[in-house]
């Protein structure tokens, strides 16, 4: 069994093409539900199987593809990438469930959600920069379908502006990997593509300018992805059209490629930065921005569905503090924000699209009183809320927790500045509850009722699931911790914080 | 001396004249025979090509060289025309002209071939004017569409024009170093290289350049090919954009070389200036037209920028990069063009008055009419936008890796900018064809499902699986760039 | 005559045909004019020829001879073509391919 | 035995809750019975572990690893014990009666489930062994309360009050959260520098880790951990300036008033002061820095908020929203005894503050459960329009004028016959007179002195408003039936009598921070000797406070229209509530908040940064352009001859220049 995440991998795409040649939406929802199950299982059983006290790559798998490029499918999990792939897994099965009742060009939807486990999959498990690339790209294709055929009223405009400003930020990313493969050929005169051997070879640069270059254009290519403040500006366009689905994606796993790239490629080679302290501030800065901004933003939508798009902003914003903190247990809150981000969002951008689905609108001020018909949709969806500010008891505290308890050993301030947007995030969370889902019923709305059960289920287990982690986290936190420790390794050995 | 690695154009131009025999003796309803005839012989020279891609030899006083290099572009060309021919069966059905039609093609590509495998001036002009002078006929073929003849005569004048140039600028190079032979001439710069500076050796590189720019459309040498290519049969377009295009760039490759030796950085900068000036203004004005034809038509002068920028730095990587990109190129243009016909005749099945056969507003719903060209253009159009894994993205990658690694050795601000721009305007590029995705794919269709013709579908899945093919494994594919460039010495 | 007496001959053939590109507006004229540019470039390749001394330029010279006369009944044929359809052969009208 | 089962003090209403939420619909009561047995089960194993631990000063510590350091624990000491029987009896009471209250309601299983969920919240704060357990816990009864008060969610004003009290005391949460970080980073220097060493079953964040680090903690660090714990206390326990939550709160059905915001809930601030107070105790050292002493702005902020509450509990004519500010008022006790008594007695004020805060719980549950009662039978909350109750309901009114009595600290002094507020309350103003004495500032005993007279007008005035004089509706009002009543009865003699085990219960609780640390902590200084006066002057004003209600309200003696009328600026003031809502919601929460900076924000963003910048910069422009650029391609064909040209002639000039000609 040696060929797992290849496996994992291929059965969706398998998966994908069968999909999109099915005639029934029942044969194309069946088939995507047991495809992205049967990933799921490898996962579970890939994850069983993952020893959490080894930072090394485990599972690794390699196939040799390019050659005179120095390309080859590399694949691996290590403590980094085990926890996203099981998020992926978990939210694409669930997502299908969700979106049980699609009837509009069924086939090419389910399918077109499969294309992305593929993707993220892809670059979650892939350790060769080529290869990384090509899934990082394309991850955007379906996800620019899914706005774009099934998307809202200006979806034309959200998804080519969700496609060209990310794909900018990629092609950016892609100078700074051509730098670091040039630079490794020139070490050792061999062509070679492998993520781990061209960051080693980073130090190697002898130009600080050139390093913090590089440096800067890997770091605009993950922070468009995650997104932080300045480039988020195409995440609430693209939230507000996209489906449900396409929008629970793109917060709960593409959102998650950017956080990615900052534990898998930034980490390693911030400390040999030609100015590490400058960077680390730049980061910090631009995390408790995205947190202080996303937050204010978030209090001033009147569209939930962008009210919670700009929540995604904020909690991003402590993966990347946490990060820049450069202390284990504050990076391993970060990946853990990632992950329990990914569940809470996805709860999240569920319950509008129930809203959506059944009342027609979700302008804040027009809703009103829904929990009177919706009690269990209410209900969850005051679970989702709860958990994304940041209730103890759900995942989202202990990543919050980490990461601002760890980050004042470095960044006093920030954290400190980061705390004043906790009140705030309660304010609009509850806010949008008490408007929308409390108070007295908006008769306006007509006869609503609570969202079809498959919905509701898929809500009900991620909220199961929030608050699993919430209380026992350390089925995935072990794993990130060991590799935050071996990451930040570096960080002690350059004595870049003391 | 064997002949035999010349056998390709021996095969094509026998056949092309067996063909115009042909035409006389048999009926006008069997000349529907007669495409698959061209075809067969297209095979069999794509077919000694493929044998023979590592293959030297040199021919008529090294007037013709054989090497890695013409044998990578003698493929684009036989590639294209295969597919032009193979659609054309369907596109030029039951038309009386048919046998001068496919004549033409396979005259024309013998003339790629040759400007491919040209290590003479003589030569090369030769080849250029065979090539140019069968696709003038070959886009007025609709001799009663006035679009076509008015793409033809621009296309002509244009053509023309820049062959004088060309020509006068041989004059200068061989008045300078009294040789027509690219070798020679090279050897002459390297051992005079004051010489390569005069104002006359400038201005017969001036007007080498504006030669081969006519071809490439490259700006401000480009202005033919919108007109040209919208006005022409969908197939004509196919073959002068993804074939005829391409002669530019090997002519461009065998001869500036000598611009590299003799005027180095200047010649570098000044590629750099119309590459980028081509991409941005290709890709710029693409974003507004209406007739996907048009459209494609810009989008190949910006990729003819984009592979123009393998010029700006000239080493073997950035060349192999261009080769790669023009291979792409070649498949992607060539179908998306071919899939233009194809829904050309969707429309007229429609109605057999239609006008603006190529109007984006024919697009609506294609995803639903006619599935398998749809999903054609949409691997087409990401292809052109380099999105992995693609040809498209994979002679992206190596060349902008090339100027990359060259800015970065040189540690050369500019350069880098010009990689920056490039990388900008692929990710405008993009709008252009989502607009069209969006068209085929979101919009609800105006008309039924129609039954895609066979020839038009083997000519675009062909193109679709060697896009695809190169980005999926390229290994082969860059190793005969990586060989085809080295034969440069650069 | 020296060499670049034979040269800014050709340098006013050129110019003079590339003047009358760019001016005129009957297509037979532009062809003439496409005509004085090409043999502006024979006349060099005569000239070098003669003053580097080998044959290579005239060689050249009548391959392009050759090549221009193709050209000119190419030209001429699309204009037939063309007026047949339009009834034209001034360029200023033949714009309905344009933006 | 018991001590063995200390989890199940917690988890047995967690189970409940889960059962009441998914099966309660199907029970009969909407599942009552289950959170009863639940907490029952709570308490009788609260009880066998006290009488197990009480005998031996024995301490339950139980604990195991979470994650990253963290722990979770259960320490049941002296004070958590008789924390958790009261919490887990008062509960008991109240959902018995709710049983009753809550009989109409169709949505009885979200009742109880919630209550439940909040009950094992509350045991859960008290059995925390760790900072982090106890702020998760915290958490989650903020959480509960915000469910419950927001109960009637389809009554705007209740999800508004839900929302005022979350956020309200979330402002507290911060910074309760905040001087956890600081304390986390603390400790975990302190560990690190190796200074101190932690033993394998010793966490982090463990109380007894942190008392025994407090030395090698930086006093002026310390001093910021401890306010910024105590801002958490001033946001959970409703004292100025977050206090504007609680009344607000009463929003809910009036058992959750009585469970949460007046016996338990509220108390979890006072409570976390006293589980933290060596801490607190250990601030003063650094007065010399500058930086204040923060027992020192606990008794002011407890003082004044004893005070400024009372004086609101004057005007209210909303029978629940008096009690509320009287709760706020006798938190305000506890703080201040916590901080006058800290400086006299040290840990001892914990004992007396904690002796008020069980007394308190009993009296202001039967308060509201009374309130309740009244409610339940006159269908109103206004003062005003009830009247003359007393002859209907009889156990009501005799059980409300006890714990009236019992707030107003009512007893007979020297011979130590009095209710329980007469014990309680009473040692605080005693402590307070102290701490003036000790430290010749007697502010404190002011606030405390004053607070106790309006106290006893306002309870008073509220009791001869509701049961004497003409009934002022056409109601007909009746008595509630016995699940509601006997609860009364039961709250009513302990009000009465739970008094009586003062000394007692002092003697344990001084043990409490000793039996953790195993270190004897040092008695302060003996109690001063007290002149009469002060001893009696709690009672004095108590039975003033009694007369002047009796002869405003029942005998109406004194015309009060002058004084109640919105003319009169200060009665506006104060029934305005000092303008708080209008300053924290209004102002600050909607106009600046809301309306300027995220306004502005939204305007930034969407104008700005993506309006201008991507759209129009990047994108108007590409597109203007490329329509500009597209008419350059005229379809004249010499134009295209002319372009190309002219081209070359710009290719020769540039390279010309370049070469500077040869």
């Amino acid at each position: 069994m040696a060929a797992l995440i290849s496996l994992m991998i291929a059965i969706p795409l398998l998966g994908a093409i069968i999909t999109f040649l099915t005639r029934t939406r029942e044969q194309a929802r069946s088939i995507a539900l047991l495809t992205s199950g049967l990933s799921l299982v490898i996962s579970l059983i890939l994850f069983s199987r993952f020893d959490s006290s080894i930072s090394t790559i485990q599972f690794g798998e390699s196939y040799p593809w390019i050659a005179s490029l120095g390309v080859s499918l590399k694949f691996g999990l290590d403590g980094i990438g085990m926890p996203l792939v099981l998020l992926s897994n978990i939210v694409i099965p669930l997502t299908v469930l969700f979106a049980w009742g699609e009837t509009k060009q069924a086939n090419q939807f389910y399918g077109l959600i499969l294309l992305e486990l593929v993707g993220v999959l892809g670059v979650f498990t892939s350790l060769d920069f080529f290869v990384f690339y090509i899934f990082w790209e394309i991850v955007l294709i379906p996800m620019y379908f899914l706005i774009s055929i099934w998307g809202g009223p200006r979806k034309d405009y959200s998804a080519i502006k969700f496609f060209i400003y990310t794909h900018v930020a990629s092609l950016v990313m892609l100078l700074a990997i051509f730098s670091l493969y040039f630079n490794a050929w020139q070490v050792s005169g061999v062509p070679n593509f492998d993520m781990f051997y061209l960051l080693k070879n980073y130090s190697v640069i002898e130009s600080p300018l050139l390093k913090d270059a590089i440096f800067l254009a890997l770091l605009f290519g993950f922070l468009v992805k995650m997104p932080a403040v300045p480039f988020h500006t195409w995440l609430p366009d693209a939230h507000v059209e996209a489906p449900t689905a396409g929008s629970v994606i793109l917060a709960a796993l593409l959102l998650k490629m950017g956080g990615y790239g900052l534990f898998r490629v930034i980490l390693p080679i911030l400390p040999f930065s030609g100015s590490p302290g400058k960077l680390i501030s730049l980061m910090a800065i631009i995390g408790v921005l995205s947190i202080l901004y996303g937050t204010f933003l978030a209090l001033a939508q009147r569209d939930l569905k962008k009210m919670v798009a700009y929540s995604s902003i904020s909690h991003m914003g402590y993966v990347t503090l946490g990060a820049a903190a450069l202390i284990p247990l504050s990076v391993s809150g970060a990946m853990f924000q990632q992950f329990s981000h990914g569940l809470i969002t996805a709860v999240l951008f569920m319950s509008c699209g129930v809203i959506q689905h059944s009342a027609g609108t979700r302008i804040i001020h027009d809703l009103g009183g829904i929990a009177k018909h919706m009690p269990k949709l209410a209900f969850l969806m005051l679970a989702g809320f709860l958990a994304s500010l940041g209730l103890p008891g759900m995942s989202g505290f202990i990543a919050e927790f980490l990461i601002l308890v760890n980050s004042y050993f470095t960044l006093p301030t920030f954290v400190i500045l980061a705390l004043f947007g906790i009140v705030f995030t309660a304010g609009y969370h509850l806010w949008a509850m008490q408007r929308a889902v409390f108070g007295t019923y908006n008769e306006k709305l007509g006869h609503i009722h609570d969202g079809a059960d498959y919905g509701i289920a898929s809500m009900a287990i991620l909220v199961l699931l929030i608050i699993f982690f919430g209380l026992n986290p350390n089925p995935v936190l072990t794993m990130m911790t060991t590799n935050a420790n071996q990451l930040l390794n570096f960080v002690v050995l350059r004595g870049v914080i003391t | 001396m064997s002949y035999g690695l010349l056998a390709p154009e021996i095969i094509l131009t026998i056949v092309g004249l067996v063909i115009i025999l042909l035409g006389l003796l048999i009926t006008d309803k069997s000349k529907n025979m007669i495409g698959y005839f061209g075809a067969a012989g297209l095979v069999v020279a794509l077919g000694y090509v493929l044998k023979t891609m590592t293959a030297e030899g040199s021919f008529f006083y090294n007037a013709l060289v054989i090497d890695p290099l013409s044998q990578i572009f003698k493929l684009i060309f036989l590639i294209v025309s295969l597919m032009v021919v193979i659609a054309s069966i369907s596109y030029f059905k039951d038309n009386r002209n048919q046998d001068e039609y496919y004549a033409l093609i396979l005259l024309s590509t013998v003339g790629m071939m040759v400007v491919a495998s040209a290590n003479d001036l003589v030569a090369l002009f030769v080849g250029f004017e065979l090539a140019s002078m069968s696709t003038y006929v070959l886009a007025g073929f609709e001799k009663k569409n006035p679009a076509s003849l008015e793409a033809a005569l621009k296309y002509f004048i244009i053509g023309s024009l820049s062959s004088a140039l060309m020509l006068f600028g041989m004059s200068l190079v061989y008045g300078v170093t009294g040789s027509t032979n690219i070798p020679v001439i090279i050897e002459f710069f390297k051992t005079n290289p004051m010489m390569a500076t005069n104002s006359l050796d400038i201005i017969a590189m001036i007007f080498l350049v504006a030669g081969f720019g006519f071809k490439m459309a490259l700006v401000p040498f480009h202005m033919w090919a919108p007109d040209t290519y919208e006005g022409s049969p969908s197939v004509v377009s196919s073959l002068l954009a993804a074939g005829s295009k391409k002669m530019g760039f090997v002519a461009a490759f065998r001869v500036l070389v000598l611009a590299l030796v003799a005027i180095r950085i200047d010649i570098q900068m000044t590629f750099a200036i119309l590459a980028v000036i081509t991409m941005t203004y290709g890709n710029i004005v693409a974003i507004s037209q209406r007739s996907i034809k048009r459209m494609l038509a810009y989008s190949s002068i910006a990729q003819a920028g984009y592979i123009s920028l393998a010029f700006v730095v000239m080493t073997q990587m950035s060349v192999a990069g261009g080769v790669l990109l023009a291979l792409g190129h070649a498949l992607m243009k060539g179908g998306a063009f071919i899939a233009v016909a194809l829904v050309g005749y969707m429309v007229l099945s429609d109605n057999r008055n239609a006008k603006n056969l190529d109007d984006i507003g024919n697009f609506a719903g294609l995803g639903k009419r006619a599935p398998i060209t749809a999903f054609s253009l949409l691997v087409f159009f990401l292809a052109l936008a380099g999105i992995p894994p693609s040809a498209g993205f994979i002679g992206k990658f190596v060349l902008f890796y090339s100027i990359t690694i060259e800015a970065v050795a040189q540690a050369s601000n500019w350069l880098l900018l010009v990689v920056i721009i490039a990388i900008l305007n692929s990710a405008l590029s993009i709008y252009y064809y989502a607009r069209v995705i969006r068209y085929m794919y979101v919009l609800p269709p105006n008309g039924e499902k129609i039954k895609e013709p066979t020839p038009y579908v083997v000519a675009i899945l062909l193109a679709v699986i060697g896009t695809i093919g190169i980005g999926i494994y390229p290994e082969p594919f860059i190793q005969m760039a990586m060989n085809a460039a080295s034969v440069l010495g650069v | 005559m020296s060499l670049y007496t034979y040269l800014l001959i050709s340098a006013i053939i050129f110019a003079i045909g590339a003047y009358g590109i760019i001016t005129q507006r009957s297509g037979i004229k532009i062809l003439m004019c496409i005509e004085l540019l090409l043999n502006s470039a024979n006349l060099n390749l005569v000239a070098f020829s003669s003053f580097n001394g080998n044959a290579t330029g005239q060689v050249f010279a009548i391959f392009s001879i050759a090549i221009a006369a193709a050209e000119a009944a190419i030209g001429f044929a699309i204009l037939v073509a063309l007026f047949r359809v339009r009834d034209t052969i001034n360029l200023d009208n033949i714009n309905i391919l344009r933006w | 035995m018991f001590s063995d089962y200390a989890a199940l003090i917690v988890l047995l209403p967690v189970i409940a809750f889960v059962l009441t939420l998914f099966l309660g619909k199907k029970l009969p009561h909407g599942g009552a019975y289950l959170p009863i047995a639940a907490i029952a089960g709570s308490f009788i194993i609260s009880l066998g572990t006290f009488l197990e631990i009480y005998p031996t000063d024995g301490i339950v510590q139980q604990s195991m690893p979470w994650f990253a350091g963290m722990n979770l624990g259960i320490l049941i000491d002296p004070l958590a014990v008789v924390m958790l029987m009261m919490v887990s009896f008062v509960s008991l009471l109240i959902h018995i009666y709710a049983v009753g209250y809550m009989s109409h309601d169709p949505a009885k299983p979200r009742y109880f489930a919630e209550t439940s969920l909040f009950t094992a919240a509350m045991l859960s704060v008290i059995l925390s062994d760790n900072i982090l357990q106890f702020f998760i816990s915290w958490e989650l009864v903020g959480l509960c309360s915000f469910l419950l008060i927001g109960f009637w969610y389809h009554k705007p004003s209740a999800a508004a009050a839900a929302k005022k009290a979350f956020l309200v005391t979330r402002v507290g949460d911060v910074m309760f959260l905040a001087g956890i970080v600081l304390l986390y980073v603390n400790m975990s220097e302190i560990i690190t520098s190796r200074a101190f060493s932690v033993g394998p079953e010793n966490f982090i964040l463990q109380f007894k880790t942190m008392f025994e680090a407090i030395p090698l903690i930086n006093p002026t660090q310390l001093t910021y951990i401890t306010l910024l714990f105590f801002g958490g206390a001033i946001g959970k326990s409703g004292q100025f300036p977050l206090h504007g939550w609680l009344p607000d709160a009463m929003e809910g059905p009036t058992t959750v008033s009585a469970l949460i915001h007046a016996a338990t809930m509220v108390t979890a601030g006072v409570y976390l002061v006293a589980r933290t107070f060596p801490m607190f105790a250990a601030t003063p050292a650094t007065l010399s820095a500058g930086v204040p002493d923060s027992l020192l702005i606990v008794a002011y902020v407890g003082g004044f908020t004893a005070l400024f509450a009372a004086t609101m509990g004057l005007v209210m004519n909303d029978i629940k929203r008096v009690l509320a500010y009287s709760t706020v008022s006798q938190l305000g006790y506890m703080m201040l005894a916590l901080g006058t008594a800290g400086a006299v007695v040290g840990a001892q004020a914990v004992g007396i503050s904690m002796f008020h805060l069980i007394s308190h719980a009993f009296f202001k549950a039967l308060l509201f459960l009374c309130a309740g009662s009244v409610i339940h039978a006159v269908g109103t909350n206004d003062i005003r329009e009830m009247g003359g109750l007393f002859g209907k309901m009889k156990i009501t009114g005799t059980t409300m004028f006890i714990a009236a009595l019992a707030l107003a600290g009512i007893g007979i002094p020297f011979i130590n016959i009095g209710t329980a507020g007469f014990f309680s309350k009473d040692m605080i103003i005693e402590k307070a007179f102290e701490y003036g004495e000790l430290k010749g500032d007697f502010i404190p005993y002011a606030f405390a002195i004053i607070a106790a007279l309006l106290t006893s007008i306002y309870i008073f005035r509220l009791w001869f408003m509701a049961f004497t004089g003409k009934p002022r509706s056409e109601r007909h009002s009746h008595e509630s039936p016995g699940v509601m009543t006997r609860p009364l009865m039961i709250l009513a003699l302990f009000a009465l009598f739970f008094g009586f085990a003062h000394l007692g219960f002092y003697d344990y609780l001084n043990k409490n921070f000793e039996l953790m640390t195993g270190e004897k902590a040092a008695l302060e200084g003996e109690s001063l000797q007290m002149s009469p006066i002060i001893v009696l002057l709690p009672v004095i004003v108590g039975v003033l406070g009694l007369l002047i209600s009796y002869a405003i309200y029942h005998r109406r003696m004194l015309d009060m229209s002058k004084l109640v009328s919105t003319q009169n600026p200060l009665y506006k003031l104060l029934l305005n509530r000092y303008y708080e809502p209008k300053i924290g919601a209004d102002i600050i929460g909607v106009k600046l908040t809301h309306d300027v900076v995220a306004q502005s924000g939204e305007f930034v963003d969407r104008k700005i940064i993506d309006g201008l910048v991507i759209d129009n910069i990047i994108g108007n422009t590409l597109f203007k352009l490329g329509e500009f650029v597209r008419k350059l391609q005229t379809g004249v064909v010499q134009n295209y001859a002319s372009v190309t040209i002219l081209g070359i002639g710009l290719l020769i000039i540039i390279l010309r220049i370049k070469f500077g000609g040869t």
